[in-house]
């Protein structure tokens, strides 16, 4: 099973990263580019076969580990 | 707005409620929520200095050599062939404990805004921090955040990180330190000041566009934000180190014109102090139309633009004529510029929004009235003396001990994560030198640079270690050749308003006046952070202080990497002076005693000594003695130079890890002729050992190879963070 | 010879190559804006280091697709001489002008501190006044100079002697331990077929005075000065 | 519209973030922890409304700038 953890800035909080790519897009003649947001993903096999399961436990990972929840939400999908 | 301004509302704001009467006498009426949330930044212990002022004052802040005092960004100092240093420090710990990475990034860029703001290019940034007990996991995480956070910001705006100072203590558990300072170089012709002028010049927002970062939660808990519960808003400000290098870039370009009338960061409190501080000091008003504000997200309100601590912002007063050379410089480097008001003869702020008179405040009482307060003091009692300690390890166990204990072991696995090299000038790296050297580009010219604080003498005794601190400051410039000239200070204490703590203020001031005044090192920039406690318990009062010395020739600086074949000798008293000393601490498990009491007369003789014997060229290597003393000392020039030592027999713990203030040692190939000239300048020297070989040959006859003493001194920290995420 | 250093926003070692090349040649080079368009003035085309963009996204990525990369590509292929350090080897290879890539440090962390290179030709136009197996200091300051690419690029590279410098220790032994950042076969510098495009992570520019620590730097900016007098 | 561009490093490419993701999480107790891969993501507000055409664009966008396909391979999804 395969746990997806994907971790963005909170909204409203400024994300240098996502700002400089959008004006990079517009730069190389992309157009109708609104805002552009970066973040993280992070793909976790796991070994157990209840999806429920997973989730939980991938989700007890963002919270600890993999988000800085002052800054970052995220959110979790199972495969 | 949905809420009502009253008693409540200033309270929740920070405001007693004698602040909030006199808010309202200046206004003669109940103020609108904009003007409130202006009262109560300005009037603030951050912006308006309202427990610290009537101290500050206490402090020596001229000298022949000083171009500009506190009052302005930064402090100045002439450092001779028509240029100026331009420094301060500032702290950033709150935010550090709340979000380390952002926390100590955003600090870099505040303080590295205070010193271009003035016109320098910033050619080095130092901090000083501290943390709290290293078996905590908490206390990893703060840590390894901070040092990535310092390097994230440092490293992409191209300023050189090289140097600092780490401590650790469980007075810091809930409270870390985190204090940032930045040196820059102008043409002291060429000064830039905040005091506005020119009736109906424009006043012109520039850098990155505003958002609502870092207004304060506490006042945000209202429905006014929109009726869906969304999840809380952070209060951290993220930084963004890219813009700070176009904005210093930029700024440069302009400066290089006639263009500018006056220029302020936008620091804490943002628009609103930076537009208040401005109008203020030229005795002007300022008009805003906050619609012409960048703005980085949807229906801000006048309140919220007025408070948002957004980043890599600044406010320029322009010549008219010359706005245009301003635009076309700023968006060359793709950086937000807009003229949101101008000056006017009105001695107010007012502050319009979508049409509407948001705030219209007299610029004068916001200023004048500002709250001042004497807060009761009282003494810290003195410890009492520590009697006779027996000493239960003897010398080489002592001195494996200290030497990897946190706060004497190595910082290389924090340096190397600070690029201290970018800008090709850096005469002493990290780790080589007492203060970092860093020679100015195309000059013989150099600046020695160093922070410094030993906060559990401040703890046992705040005059003395107030003192105390700022001698430690002026004798690591002395070590390496460098004539000090100024300090900023950042004085981080806990709750003012307990008797104790401002008491410890009180008394810092004192030992630092002292200090500065017998070593012609005036104080000419710092910050206050106040409140540093969690729970109740108080962090250990750390009056840090950065210093800046001169040397006309870089190639003069010595470093203390010692070589072979040379004679090691001691400029100072040795009464053995175990109080509050580390090897009580790490070796007794005891922290007691009084600190060791500073002879400024001395101390004045023995560096000035040095410094004449260093600048003669009679001298290869010299350190000072300061945490963990003589054998420390010793130990730290071995290892920086890869050269063994053997040790004077003789003395015991106290003689060899007391920590007397006032000394250095010297390597010299001639040590007769200089313990001949110690003596005729009546400055204590004698002769402790000699370098050599492969080993550190104690003066009881234990030996210790170079190889033991480097694997113990540098396993801390990499096995400390080994495995921090 | 004429130098060129290009300048995109966020790069920051600039003044630090501007003082190498000055010691070397004896003259100042042209700081190019990158916005500029045209650089048929230039022997020698400079991409120094910093943070191009920020960094954002990927080191070099952006910098790597703005339009001054066209000239950049045009010198290049007419024969120019190009050398890129840190970033600039970053926006090389981002740019397709050298291949691989340079991934994260293995440790994860910015590595500032001196690493000792070794020189595999002396007989390119950028290494003459090395020895070859001569090894010298320079500091590095990275996060991202783990040198990447898959083992035919890399094989390629070795057969066509395009490997200028590798990771070693002071005696010229090439470790694991010398290797900090995990390069791919501890390689610090790679050049273009025609050895004319040169790419290296470390910073001789920020090692060409005694004052400073040594002058390792040197013989790189004298090298390429001499190859271009004229 | 929305354009989610997720971008991972090829498998052969060692990812040592993933990798010290993975032993932190072991570090902190999560059991049955296999493989763990670190990407990015980057989400793109589109002024365009038709999602094939979004798709493309997204996918000309990662090609030239978001991925470099050396190393990274990419998906695009659309919403
Ligand atoms: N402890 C101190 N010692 C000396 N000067 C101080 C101290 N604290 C603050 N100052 C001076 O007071 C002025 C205001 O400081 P601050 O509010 O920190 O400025 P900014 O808003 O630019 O950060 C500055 O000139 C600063 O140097
Ligand atoms: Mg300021």
């Amino acid at each position: 099973m395969k746990a997806v953890v994907t971790v963005m800035l909170k909204a409203g909080v400024l994300d240098p990263q996502g700002k400089a790519i959008g004006q990079a897009l517009a730069g190389l003649g992309f157009s109708g580019v609104g805002e552009v947001r970066a973040g993280k993903v992070i793909e976790i096999e796991l070994t157990g076969t209840d999806p429920e399961a997973a989730k939980t436990q991938a989700e007890e990972m963002a919270r600890k580990l993999l988000a800085n929840t002052v800054i970052e939400s995220f959110r979790v999908e199972v495969a | 707005m949905a809420r009502d301004v009253n008693q409540a509302l200033a309270r929740e704001f920070g405001l007693s409620a004698g602040e909030y009467r006199n808010v309202l006498e200046i206004m003669g009426r109940t103020p609108s929520l904009t003007e409130l949330g202006v009262f109560s930044v300005m009037w603030s212990e951050h912006c308006s200095y309202k427990s610290s002022r009537v101290w500050l004052k206490q402090l020596p802040t001229k000298a022949p050599w000083v171009i500009h005092g506190p009052g302005e960004n930064a402090g100045v100092v002439d450092i001779g062939e028509g240029l100026a240093a331009i420094f301060k420090m500032e702290s950033h710990n709150h935010p550090s404990f709340i979000e380390p990475y952002q926390g100590a990034a955003t600090g870099v860029g505040g303080i590295l805004r205070d010193v271009f703001t003035m016109g320098a290019r910033p050619i080095a940034n130092l901090n000083a921090l501290r943390f709290g007990d290293p078996k905590l996991a908490r206390t990893r995480r703060i840590f390894d955040g901070v040092v990535r956070g310092i390097g994230g910001y440092g490293n992409c705006v191209g300023v050189p990180t090289v140097g600092g100072e780490i401590d650790f203590h469980p007075a810091y558990n809930g409270n870390p330190l985190v204090n940032a300072m930045t040196v820059g170089i102008a043409d002291k012709t060429k000064i830039f000041l905040s005091a506005a002028a020119g009736i109906g010049n424009p006043v012109v927002y520039v850098g990155s566009k505003t958002g609502r970062d870092g207004i304060h939660g506490a006042t945000m808990a209202s429905a006014e934000f929109g009726a869906d519960s969304e999840e809380k808003r952070p209060t951290v400000q993220v930084g963004d180190p890219f813009v700070e290098k176009l904005l210093i870039e930029a700024c440069l370009e302009l400066m290089a014109t006639d263009a500018i009338v006056a220029i302020q960061d936008m620091g804490a409190a943002g628009l609103t102090s930076s537009s208040v501080e401005m109008a203020g000091k030229g005795g002007v008003g300022i008009e805003l139309n906050l619609d012409h504000v960048p703005q980085r997200e949807t229906d801000m309100t006048a309140y919220e633009m007025m408070l948002s601590e957004s980043q890599e912002r600044m406010l320029m007063v322009l010549r008219p004529d010359r706005q245009d050379i301003a635009r076309a410089i700023f968006e060359k480097w793709e950086l937000d510029f807009a003229v949101i008001g101008h000056l006017t003869d009105t001695g107010r702020i007012v502050i319009t929004h979508n049409g509407q008179v948001e705030a219209d405040i007299p610029l004068a009482p916001l200023a004048d009235q500002a709250p001042l307060y004497h807060r009761p003091t009282e003494e810290t009692p003195p410890q009492p003396p520590l009697g006779p300690v027996a000493d239960p390890v003897g010398l080489g166990a002592a001195l494996r001990t200290l030497i990897a204990c946190p706060d004497l072991c190595s910082r290389r696995w924090v340096w190397e994560q600070y690029d201290y090299t970018i800008g090709g000038q850096t005469v002493m790296r990290p780790g080589a030198a007492d203060a970092a050297i860093v020679k100015l580009d195309g000059r013989s010219r150099a600046l020695a640079l160093t922070t410094d604080c030993t906060p559990r003498y401040v703890q046992a005794d705040p005059e003395a270690g107030g003192a105390q601190a700022v001698a430690e400051a002026w004798r690591n410039i002395t070590a390496t050749g460098a004539l000090p000239l100024a300090i900023t200070d950042n004085m981080n204490f806990a709750n003012p308003e307990k008797p104790r703590i401002m008491g410890q203020f009180a008394a810092a001031i004192r030992g630092m006046a002292a200090a500065c005044i017998a070593l012609d090192f005036p104080v000419v920039s710092g910050n206050v952070s106040l409140y540093n406690e969690t729970e109740g318990k108080p962090i250990l009062p750390t009056p840090a202080i950065g210093g800046l010395g001169v040397l006309e020739d870089a190639a003069q600086a010595v470093g203390y990497a010692l070589a072979p074949g040379l004679d090691l000798v001691l400029i100072g008293t040795t009464q053995g002076w175990l109080g509050q000393s580390l090897w009580l601490r790490e070796v007794t498990g005891r922290e007691a005693g009084p600190p060791p009491p500073v002879d400024l007369a001395a101390e004045r003789r023995h560096g000035d000594f040095v410094r004449g014997e260093i600048l003669a060229g009679r001298i290869a290597a010299c350190h000072d003695l300061a945490d963990g003393g003589a054998l420390i000392a010793l130990a730290e020039m071995a290892l920086a130079g890869d050269t063994g030592i053997t040790v004077e027999p003789g003395g015991d713990a106290a003689i060899w890890f007391g920590e007397d203030q006032g000394r250095y040692i010297l390597a010299t190939a001639d040590s007769a002729g200089l313990l001949g000239r110690a003596a005729a300048a009546g400055v204590p020297a004698q002769r402790i050992g000699a370098s050599g070989g492969a080993l550190l040959t104690l003066p009881d006859g234990d030996t210790i190879s170079l190889a033991e003493l480097r694997r113990l001194h540098e396993a801390f920290l990499p096995g400390w963070m080994d495995g921090a995420s | 010879m004429k130098a060129g250093i290009i300048v995109f926003p966020g790069i920051n070692r600039e003044r630090d190559m501007a003082i190498a090349l000055e010691r070397s040649a004896g003259k100042k080079p042209r700081m190019v804006w990158h916005r500029e368009t045209d650089l048929s003035d230039l022997d020698l085309v400079v991409i120094p280091g910093g943070f191009s963009y920020g960094d954002y996204l990927r080191c070099g990525a952006m910098a790597a697709q703005s339009p001054i990369m066209a000239a950049i590509r045009g010198h290049a292929a007419r024969g120019g001489h190009v050398l890129g350090v840190c970033n600039g080897f970053q926006i090389l290879t981002e740019a397709g002008l050298l291949p691989g890539a340079l991934l994260r440090n293995q440790g994860l962390r910015f590595l500032a501190m001196d690493c000792h290179l070794r020189v595999e030709r002396a007989d390119t136009d950028f290494t003459r006044h090395y020895q070859r197996g001569e090894v010298f200091r320079a500091p590095m300051a990275h996060g991202d100079g783990n040198y990447f690419a898959d083992d035919a690029t890399l094989d390629l590279l070795e057969g066509e002697g395009r490997v200028i410098f590798r990771y070693a220790t002071p005696s010229g032994e090439v470790t694991p331990a010398a290797n900090r950042n995990g390069s791919a076969r501890n390689i610090a510098g790679i050049a273009s077929a025609n050895l004319r495009v040169l790419g290296l992570m470390p910073h001789p520019e920020d090692l060409v005075d005694p004052l400073m620590g040594g002058e390792d730097g040197k013989p790189l900016f004298d090298s390429i000065t001499a190859a271009l007098a004229a």
